[in-house]
């Protein structure tokens, strides 16, 4: 009895002393912090690396930290935070990164070999890159070292190849790239695409890469739907009109142009150990 | 279809948020008391009661905490339940008491439990709370009793010892390899451990 | 006799062997020359000439209104044949102004020299170095007459002449030292005096004892001038180090010789500014040391301006088949080619073909932290950890470290046994830091 | 005196809390990533243990002593830790928003911080004077910050390192933790009390 | 044209230096040492030697999948270092476990070669002393047997010199110097072990400020605190130099590249440090010897000293504030 009382004692004491100074020094804060606050256990363990569970709600709010920071909370505590935080997966369109080369190892020359950092961006302020094509693929993966997925990964021709079922169409890579080769695209595998990024004239292409896009126009006149137009030197298919007939395949002279298809095929196809790499 | 919920909520505190190996927390006492298989024991057992209990408790006076207060209120109740099991164990297995001593105490900041309560019991339905206690429990356990075999057999060379089944296991020439009896090694096993798990999660591809 | 050394530095083999000897050779008129309209730090020029225009030697033919720029000049007569973009050592593109030869070598009639120049007003000589295009020949290619106008109240008390020529292999400065030294001397009288410093020094290297000699002869009856024999180290030629090295004094960071009262300038440049002032000849021709062991038959050559570096290789046996790598300039600091069809500027001081033993494709390993890069960097940075931080993005951590302080002299990744591109990581850290800088 | 320094000298090398006591591995895990955190992390922990092993030999010898209310050691000394922490944090948000950036963000951390209620109920059982409890409650929490702050500089330079993935985050921190325990190691036996 | 052209930053030229070759160099560094231990103790110096650095590169090849065991050397000179800091009648599964230790635990855990935060054979060492101390720091070595390859030498045994004053007095400084005296078995002789550091001063591969920081702090500690052993305290530092792992440990341990400090100043409070803990434990610990915690320790802080001891740049300005 008296061990109840006393025990009631310090907690009416402090409980006391508590509301007080809650009451005394308040501090106006965002809702939203108080509301991840209450999602989160409350545990202050620190393993979020925030210091504390307040700390790391502001962190949330602020957007420095993930809404799936809070290892003792799980799962639960992030779809809750992920409420709060409106980051449903919306009703965006799902989108794939494509990269628009196809001028690899064997199929494209290089001018000079590159000897120092492995990094897009600082290879080519070497003389433009070490490719002959100034618009082609370096290789050297700035965009699988952006993705945080592992969606990307260096194939062994010195090529990215993306394994769509990671892909998150967060474009990433997109940003990561220098030469803006890769693309994101809507998902589904319909439709024709070429798959260059050369704007140079038909002449510097053919010198430099064996399946670029010349500029011939030859898949232009050939598309019955009249899907293909020209982007300068570029050809470029509408998806939307393309009907996946085949015709500018057969056309092309210098294999620039392949179905969409191929590239899901090739990359589901993609050797385990690379995702490992 | 709610047995499925209820399993779910023990295998879930078993395997996929494991406190030791998946939440990494309540590091002190696994560390410090898991130089014997029994001591191990010991103290996840002390854990299931305690977890089991405040959590079913907390459960169902959820709709009376008010949310203020709610954390010392938690903590008051944890810290009884400790107290009692604390004086279970130095009524009947005072060696075992002696053996965890001031871990024991030490339970009531296992952020475990305050974690769980938080997390689960303070909003969940009690029947639920109460498998998950045991779930979280049991994991916990279970991570224990991992760490305490590897130090003990390989830091003492026993399996069990000081309790009614001993085992000497290498013959009577066998130097243990102390370290694992000692702080540095507890680090290393557990840290060691934890890399092995995260490799069979892996590839088990549990997230 | 002071035999200074500054803090860190690199011992390379000089290699200096295979042209030390060799008298500086007139190489042929060229069939043709291409001068880049932008041969210096600072705004490019602008063509005052169309395609289709006749030249003659000396004529300026590219001027900018920037002050910080120099014009450009025909190094040979003839014919405009297209004005647009060519290579350029610096890798990229520039806008180049092509010139074919009419065999003449028909100077312009306006040119002539300065009367009486010792008695010329400070601006006066200061603009006929200017109209003379004289940039920093060293490589830096700063223009030589921005240099000589200090801000006010900046006094300057010393002019010094670097005839270092750390680099390896290179000898250009060394022959013109043995050569010329007579242009040297007045070059230095000359900027002495444009501004109005007391003292004149020439740092040269004491691994060439002779150039030593024949400066010290030339100079023994002027006092304002003096010879410092330098130890040999790489890179002593560095400004900050020649300085410090010389006169005690260390250039703050951030800040410029004359900061400390010092201007610093090439033994070439010294050459060119008595050329302007003797003749009035502007900037058109330069020595240029072609050697490594990719060239048959290596040589100091004297060319006009705008020679492309084929027909100098041609010259000189041609490149060797096992050529590997192809450089403007030295091995320490110079820029590596695609291709020989490019120009000679005003800062190329060599042409250095390497074989494939000297240029060992060799991956990275990990840093094993062996601290050689800190105590090899002449400027007290940690270069490993500058690397380690750029290559995780960390640029403000680059920045603590004083990544923009970096002289980019190369010693870092010389001595680094692991092979990491340092110094390459160090440019980039630099280029990152001074762009964050300004953004 | 000599106790004292003992004392002192034996929590921060020797029996280090940390390292060879296993108190507070979880923030010692958990906020071990950066220097600044770790120092500012380790303040707050010299402060709140130096301030609540005070107060708790007092609850203790003034309160629970007289009352014969030692069975509720426990409960009390977490509720009054608790109350502590959390008073001294809205003071701090409040007076000092700069002492609150530097010291006060931490202070929910440490409700948790076994370390604390370690040192609170070991400085009962060791029967230790209110001065000797306070020395010990500092020299813990000294000890505490070292193994932090040493720890975090480790853990910066490993962020750099090629960590293998399985072992990256604690199992790596923990590993470094243990060879750092061995290496204190080397202290043992140097005093005693 | 040519597209063979190399293009690359600058310099263009490098030295022929490599990793390889560093570990090369620290092995031959090592030679005197161990011709002095196979001279003194036989056979049992060489299987000792042997186990260790067999095990470490066996282990390291395992764990990299590489055919090569030897690799870029590093894991023999772990094995052959760890194989110094044991006794020469040491059971040979002791060397072979803390091989193993010293290469997964104190090195390919960290993501291998220069990505270590602690000296691998060091921690080898320490897990070592730890799990099976009384077969490593004595109480009792085995007395070297000079030019007795097969000789059994634990037939007779005496104590650590570092025992106590005692024991320290039936060893002169002489017989410390050149090594005819009992220890472990790269820590007998002084003369080969300044032999090796001379080696890789000339080297380049280590810096004075280090083993010089290290030595200088222990002779101090040693001549002010030590006692008088030969009633002289000047030589009292000596003994404590000569005797023990120091010279060992501040020569070949501190020195290692990756877990000692880049910057000057580092080093050299590196270097004070790993002396200053040397002698507190061995005045003040219940271990005779120290060096391989001290190291250890300062292995731990060597990522605080690099962060505070950046040197100051050329030309700095000081901040007016």
């Amino acid at each position: 009895m008296f061990a109840v009382l006393a025990l009631g004692g310090i907690g009416a004491f402090f409980g006391l002393l508590l509301g007080l100074a809650a009451r005394f020094f308040a501090v106006d804060t965002d809702p939203r912090i108080e509301a991840v606050r209450e999602a989160l256990p409350g545990a202050n363990c620190g393993a979020c690396a925030y210091a504390g569970c307040n700390k790391y709600a502001e962190a949330v709010v602020a957007g420095d930290a993930l809404v799936n920071g809070c290892i003792p909370g799980g799962d639960m505590t992030a779809s809750a935070i992920a409420a709060i935080m409106g980051q449903k997966a919306g009703t965006v369109e799902p989108k794939v990164a494509y990269v628009f080369c196809r001028g690899d190892h064997r199929h494209a020359r290089d001018l000079f070999i590159y000897h120092g950092i492995l990094d897009c961006d600082y290879a080519q302020q070497y003389h433009g890159g070490f490719k002959a094509c100034p618009d082609g693929c370096l290789g050297l993966g700035n965009c699988v070292r952006a993705c945080p997925f592992e969606a990307l990964s260096m194939g062994p021709e010195g090529l990215p190849q993306v394994d769509e079922d990671r892909c998150s169409g967060c474009g990433l890579c997109v940003e990561a790239c220098p030469r803006e080769i890769i693309r994101l695209l809507p998902k589904g595998d319909h439709g024709h695409l070429v798959w260059c990024n050369s704007q140079q004239r038909g002449k510097t292409v053919s010198r430099a890469c064996e399946v670029g896009c010349t500029g011939c126009r030859a898949c232009v006149r050939a598309c019955p739907q009249e899907a293909i137009s020209m982007d300068g030197y570029l050809a470029v298919i509408d998806l939307e009109k393309c009907d996946d007939c085949g015709l500018c395949v057969e056309k092309c002279r210098f294999g620039s142009i392949h179905p969409r298809r191929e590239a899901a095929a090739g990359s589901a196809a993609r050797p385990e150990e690379a995702a490992s790499a | 279809m709610m047995n499925n919920l209820y399993l779910a909520d023990i295998t879930r505190g078993i395997f996929k948020e494991n406190p030791i190996f998946r939440l990494v927390l309540g590091m002190c006492p696994t560390l410090a008391i898991t130089v014997l298989v029994k001591n191990g024991l010991g103290m996840g057992l002390a854990v299931i009661a305690v977890l089991t209990c405040s959590n079913v408790v907390i459960s169902s006076l959820r709709r009376f905490i008010p949310e203020q207060v709610r954390i010392p209120c938690y903590i008051v109740i944890i810290a009884t339940f400790v107290t009692i099991i604390e004086m279970v164990l130095q009524a009947f297995v005072p060696a075992l008491y002696d053996a965890l001593g001031v871990f024991v105490p030490l339970i009531v900041v296992n952020c475990i439990i305050l974690g769980r309560a938080e997390a689960f019991a303070g909003k969940q339905p009690v029947l639920r709370s109460l498998f998950d206690g045991i779930g979280s429990g049991l994991g916990f356990t279970l991570g224990l009793l991992l760490l305490s075999l590897v130090r003990e057999v390989f830091g003492s060379g026993t399996l069990l010892a000081e309790t009614n089944f001993a085992v000497q296991l290498f013959g009577a020439n066998f130097e243990p390899m102390r370290i694992f009896a000692q702080p540095a090694g507890a680090f290393i096993v557990l840290g060691l451990l934890l890399a092995l798990t995260n490799i069979v999660f892996k590839r088990l591809q549990i997230d | 006799m002071a035999m200074a050394i500054f803090k860190g530095g690199v011992h390379p083999e000089y290699r200096k062997e295979l042209t030390a000897s060799l008298a500086i050779s007139v190489a042929p008129l060229p069939e043709k020359v291409v001068i880049p309209l932008q041969q210096h730090i600072g705004a490019p020029c602008e063509p005052l000439v169309e395609v289709g225009d006749a030249v003659k030697t000396g004529q300026k033919i590219g001027e900018s209104e920037g002050f910080v720029s120099a014009p450009v000049h025909a190094s040979i007569s003839g014919r405009v044949t297209a004005i647009g973009p060519y290579n350029h050592p610096l890798g990229r593109k520039v806008a180049a102004v092509t010139i074919e030869s009419d065999g003449q070598d028909e100077w312009d009639g306006q040119i002539g020299p300065l009367e009486n120049y010792v008695e010329c007003s400070p601006e006066e000589l200061r603009d006929a170095i200017r109209e003379a295009g004289i940039v920093g020949m060293g490589g830096a290619t700063f223009p030589a007459h921005v240099k000589m106008s200090p801000p006010e109240g900046k006094a300057i008390d010393t002019v010094i002449i670097n005839g270092a020529e750390c680099e390896p292999y290179l000898t250009a400065d060394h022959r013109l030292m043995l050569e010329e030294p007579e242009k040297v001397v007045i070059g230095l009288e000359v900027m002495m005096r444009v501004l109005g410093a007391g003292k004149g020094i020439i740092g040269i290297e004491d691994n060439k004892p002779d150039a030593i000699r024949v400066i010290g002869q030339l100079i023994e009856d002027k006092p304002a001038l003096s010879v410092v024999p330098l130890k040999t180290k790489y890179p002593q030629g560095a400004e900050k180090m020649l300085i410090q090295v010389i006169t005690k004094r260390q250039v703050p960071s951030g800040g410029l010789p004359l900061d400390v009262g010092v201007v610093n300038h090439n033994t070439g440049t010294a050459a060119a500014v008595a050329d302007a002032v003797l003749t009035g000849r502007p900037l058109i021709e330069r020595v240029v040391t072609v050697t490594g062991e990719g060239i048959r038959r290596p040589a100091n050559l004297k060319v006009r301006l705008g020679t492309l570096v084929s027909e100098l290789t041609e010259l000189c046996g041609g490149l060797s088949d096992d050529t590997r790598k192809l450089i403007v300039g030295g091995p320490m600091m110079g820029l590596a080619q695609p291709t020989t069809d490019l120009p000679v500027i005003k800062g190329t001081s060599g042409i250095l073909a390497l074989t494939g033993e000297e240029v060992e494709l060799i991956e990275s390993d990990t840093c094993i932290r062996c601290a050689r890069c800190v105590a090899a960097c002449p400027i007290n940075l940690v270069p490993t950890f500058i690397a380690q931080a750029a290559e995780h993005g960390r640029f403000a951590r680059a920045e603590k470290l004083h990544a923009a302080d970096c002289i980019e002299c190369g010693c870092c990744a010389y001595v680094c046994p692991a092979r990491i591109p340092l110094t390459q990581w160090m440019r980039v850290a630099k280029a990152e830091v001074l762009a964050r800088r300004k953004g | 005196m000599e106790k004292l320094i003992s004392i002192l000298f034996i929590y921060i090398l020797v029996d280090n809390f940390v390292l060879q006591r296993f108190f507070g591995i979880c923030p010692f895990l958990g906020v071990s990533r950066k220097m600044e955190t770790a120092m500012g992390m380790g303040m707050a922990v010299v402060f709140v243990i130096t301030l609540s092993t005070l107060v708790t030999w007092l609850v203790h010898y003034y309160i629970l002593v007289p009352l014969r209310l030692e069975f509720l050691q426990l409960v009390t000394f977490i509720l009054v830790i608790a109350g502590l922490v959390q008073l001294v944090e809205t003071f701090l948000r409040k007076a000092s928003p700069t002492l609150y950036q530097g010291l006060g963000i931490y202070l929910p951390l440490i409700t948790t911080n076994c370390a604390v209620l370690a040192v609170a109920l070991l400085a009962v059982r060791q029967d230790f004077t209110l001065l000797e409890s306070v020395v010990f409650g500092i020299a813990a929490s000294l000890g505490f910050w070292m193994a932090l702050v040493i720890m975090s500089g480790i853990r910066e330079r490993l962020d750099l390192a090629k960590v293998p993935a399985a072992l990256q985050g604690t199992a790596i921190t923990l590993i470094t933790a243990g060879i750092l325990s061995l290496a204190f190691m080397g202290f043992r036996g140097m005093l005693t009390f | 044209m040519n597209d063979n052209l190399v293009i690359s930053s600058s310099p263009h030229i490098r030295t022929f230096q490599t990793v390889r070759g560093v570990m090369v160099d620290v092995l031959i560094a090592l030679g005197p040492v161990v011709a002095v231990s196979i001279l003194l103790f036989g056979y049992r110096a060489l299987l000792t030697m042997t186990v260790a650095m067999l095990a470490a590169m066996l282990a390291e090849a395992l764990w990299l999948h590489q055919w090569n065991i030897f690799g870029d050397g590093s894991a023999a000179v772990t094995g052959l270092l760890l194989a110094m800091t044991l006794p020469p009648d040491v059971a040979w599964w002791i060397p072979a476990i803390g091989s193993v230790t010293a290469i997964i635990i104190g090195k390919q855990v960290y993501g291998g070669i220069g990505n270590n935060i602690f000296n691998p054979a060091l921690v080898g060492r320490a897990v070592l002393v730890v799990s099976w101390g009384t077969h490593l720091v004595g109480p009792i070595w085995p007395v070297p047997k000079p030019f007795h390859f097969f000789a059994d030498i634990s037939a007779v045994t005496t104590a650590t010199p570092l025992a106590g004053e005692a024991e320290a007095l039936g060893t002169t400084l002489s017989q410390l110097f050149i090594g005819n005296t009992g220890g472990c078995l790269g820590e007998t002789s002084a003369m080969a072990l300044l032999l090796g550091g001379l080696w890789l001063l000339y080297k380049g591969h280590i810096d004075w400020r280090i083993p010089g920081a290290f030595i200088g702090t222990v002779w101090l500690m040693g001549t002010l605190f030590g006692g008088a052993f030969y009633n002289n305290s000047v030589t009292t530092g000596l003994f404590h130099l000569l005797a023990g792992g120091v010279l060992l440990g501040a020569i070949f341990m501190a020195t290692d590249m990756v877990t000692s400090p880049v910057t000057p100043w580092g080093k050299l409070i590196f270097g004070v440090g790993c002396g200053l803990i040397t002698m507190l434990i061995r005045l003040f610990g219940s271990y005779p010897e120290g060096v391989t915690f001290a190291i250890l320790t300062m292995n731990a802080l060597t990522p605080l000293l690099d962060k505070f001891t950046i040197p100051r740049k050329f030309g700095e300005v000081k901040q007016v504030a």
